[in-house]
């Protein structure tokens, strides 16, 4: 079944892609490639519409060509049709405006707790992480915040985070093997990738597998391919993996 | 009355135990000579204040300048990976991280700009950060609405910012994103503005609707072409690749000290026209 | 999802008893084309939130359209002397006269922007304003220092404003000051732009760090060349003398009802743009 | 006495126009042009380095020739040297970097009350006046606080102000015929302008007049009044007379 004509960063990228709606208001942080790839793949098919907002501020940049070490680069500004920056983004989520957000973490657990702070204490932490960065305020205002993390084991997926950067409203998880949903209150796995199976996922997580059937992941069509190699000839998408 | 100083001048401006806020976000216009000076000039418990660092709180963390940090990340980008300088200090419990959301820090900085002891944040209703950090507090709404996060003002001594164009009064445009640099020069009690470029007054007046920071908020400002460096400015230059990841494979002071000995020149290549008479 | 709409259609969104909020200041760039058009719907019980009006608020108190006014200042210029419908529905009772120190009102348009149910002001600490209105309040600092002045969010259903140029997308620039509109254009529910020309996407494009209003936020735009006249538009007109004059000096409805008339092929210009496939 | 080379105006423009430091941050709000003049005056003789501020955001006006019938006009900003408006000119304020702000007000008590708000009761007003514009956030935290007002009379300097806009903190009030300084919580007579008296001040103030000693308001001298054709050519700074 596996297509080698298509690795897990494309096969992330179309199905947070297939997401996205077109009209809706879309915000990508740092260190977010392939976030920021998958909205413009949406753009280019079937959300022309959709509103690609960015910390730099330049919303609806033309081109991503140029964003080889940072997805907050000036780049985005200098091919955008208007300046909206991070604070007023913020600002757009809180009013209940922003409609999708893109987020992190290092933790997860079944209940939708978040850690991107902390391993350990708090106050003394045997590691510290970078930080949650939009999360704590965007996971509880934006309409639907959309997960991924390229990484998908026990040491991420766990039973119980070390610190709840912060919890709840999470709308989906993209790893390299599945997607979970999150609904009344629970991880819900809502499709393993064509690349993976049941048991993979099984193995590499730390909580229950919740489901009610199994559904795999709609794999990129030629379409979503090409123009992938349009939009991100670099292949920035794969900068995490 | 002189704006226009050397670098060692200006970062003299800064005590030892003052809230610094840098500009530029990350990678980008972060002012690095100036942040080179501070650590040259051995400041100490240093309280930094900034949405989201890298090298600049990296680097103080790395040569004991710092007490705290109020961030709401603080990281390479994906290719040159984490802060293991701040890492290291707060883990080793010599450096206080005070974990934000971003918006908090804004927040918070914004109450400075209006000088109030708080500024209320929709968002932030759940999770340990609320528990664990004395800076947020829930309170009733007195107009009678749901109970309401409060987070505590940052007001900096200081705020450091890197523009592209400077003129002697102080008059700053930044071109390309401004990040929250806008709002650190309103939040700081004081601003030190290193700059690409010194420019004739005449040419901030033709531009006076696009001046971002205005000449009478600044108390310092410095010529320091590359001043960003390594991170990137907009329109003048990338991110220098070499420097950045040779200073991320730096393990003790000793190797960055000499990394800083290494921008000594460049740094200070402005002290000329600090002297000049304008 | 067409933007770009006649004048009559974009006044639609406003529905009785919204609260809605107006560009400009005073005699400069006031949205009233926009204004008049309310009137000639007759719309009613609005509560207006702007820093500083005169004709805009005015004549909607003229033409009973207002149900409260919350402002920190309401006359026109020395030259042409008080807003007399606004004082007389005040002095009559059918109009609420929310008295605010300008800044209060950016405050609570910063909480509508920021969605929180109130903001602290520094510097309303005496006076009757705040004995008497229950829009102030005086609360404890829970982080230990003084007592502080909150005042509760003003969260505008519709902003209007008028500006220089406008896609159709509702990229918008302000040419010269832009006083509160931008924090208007954050504050408000939805946002109706009237302007003096409609350019093209591709001009927006290369200015797009000078767009002061994104499209996405911008639900209507109305071609009206013309549109803030009597009052001043930086870089288009000066006030119209006449004309504003003329309605000071008008004492009844049927006047002004006159006077609305005497506008509308002038405020309907723009109609044949809105109809045109773009 | 009366010398016929000025007018009450130009008295009255000096008089405030040497109340400014070199240096200072000083703002005008609207209506406000004959404080406009003085600024612009202190600026071109003694202070030159002096801030103006504005409601429209123009930093240092190059001229004020454009103002006919606005203080608030794009003209402030056309030839400026950078842009600061109102919002931040008030943030300026609360953190006690304004130095000097002019303010109206329509009835002043001995106390430092001001009243421009109503004539009458708050919510069922007599007369219900413009309103205080910003001097409820400004003369509490303005270092200076200068009212000027073209009328001196017994109904506006009256014994008790029917509504307290605001109060304390003035630092002086200028008037067709005086000048009032406030100090230990009172207003004291300043200095009495060359025009005027002592008993016509008596005669228009409607409290007791406080003063250690009677002292004249300087007259403009030739330079200033030379300096005032210059950058005042249309006489704005009379409008209001």
């Amino acid at each position: 079944m596996v297509n080698t004509d298509y690795r897990i960063s494309d096969i992330m990228t179309c199905a947070i892609a297939n997401m996205l709606r077109d009209g809706e208001t879309v915000f990508h942080g740092v260190s977010s490639h392939l976030p920021m790839v998958a909205m413009m793949l949406a753009k280019s098919l079937h959300a022309p519409d959709l509103v690609h907002l960015n910390i730099p501020g330049g919303v609806n940049p033309g081109s991503i060509h140029k964003s080889s070490y940072s997805s907050a680069g000036s780049d985005l500004l200098a091919s955008a049709e208007s300046y909206f920056p991070l604070e007023q983004v913020f600002d757009l989520s809180m009013r209940g405006k922003l409609d999708v957000a893109f987020l992190g973490g290092i933790q997860f657990d079944i209940d939708g707790n978040i850690n991107a702070s902390v391993i350990g204490d708090y106050h003394k932490p045997k590691v510290r992480l970078p930080g949650g960065a939009g999360s704590a305020v965007l996971i509880p205002t934006a309409k639907k915040a959309i997960i991924w993390r390229t990484k998908h084991d026990k040491r991420t997926f766990v039973e119980n985070v070390d610190f709840v950067t912060t919890r709840g409203n999470l709308w989906r998880i993209v790893t390299p093997l599945c997607v979970f949903e999150f609904r009344n209150g629970k991880l819900h796995l809502e499709s393993i990738h064509p690349n993976s199976s049941l048991d993979e996922v099984r193995e590499n997580t730390g909580f229950e597998l919740l489901y009610d059937e199994i559904k795999y992941t709609e794999p990129p069509s030629k379409q979503e391919l090409t123009m992938l190699k349009k939009i991100d000839p670099h292949d920035y998408r794969s900068i995490e993996f | 009355m002189k704006k226009v100083v050397s670098l060692k001048e200006a970062i003299g401006i800064i005590n030892d135990g003052d809230m610094v806020s840098f500009g530029g976000n990350v990678l980008h216009r972060a002012p690095m000579a100036a942040v080179r000076e501070i650590a040259r000039q051995h400041k100490r418990n240093l309280r930094i204040v900034k949405t989201a660092g890298a090298q600049d709180v990296d680097l103080l963390c790395a040569m004991d300048c710092v007490q705290s940090v109020d961030a709401g990340f603080i990281s390479y980008e994906t290719k040159y990976g984490l802060a293991a300088h701040y890492r290291k200090g707060v883990q080793e419990g010599r450096i206080k991280g005070n974990e934000h959301a971003c918006y908090t820090v804004i927040c918070a900085l914004r109450g400075a700009a209006m000088n109030v002891p708080f500024m209320p944040v929709k968002g932030l209703n759940a999770g340990d950060l609320l528990l664990k950090n004395d800076y947020f507090v829930v309170v009733e709404d007195p107009f009678g609405g749901e109970p309401v996060t409060l987070v505590k003002s940052l007001m900096p001594d200081v705020a450091v910012i890197h523009v592209q164009e400077c003129d002697i009064k102080g008059n700053s445009i930044i071109h390309g994103p401004k990040f929250e640099d806008i709002l650190i020069s309103r939040a700081a009690k004081k601003v030190i503005v290193t700059t690409e470029q010194i420019v004739p007054e005449s040419k901030t007046r033709l531009n006076a609707e696009r001046v971002d920071i205005p000449g009478f908020l600044v108390n310092a400002v410095v010529h320091v072409p590359n001043g960003a460096a390594p991170a990137a400015c907009y329109r003048k230059y990338e991110v220098d690749d070499q420097s950045l990841s040779a200073f991320i494979a730096m393990k003790t002071k000793e190797e960055i000290q000499e990394y800083l000995k290494g921008y000594e020149t460049k740094d200070y290549v402005g002290e000329r026209m600090a002297g000049r008479i304008w």
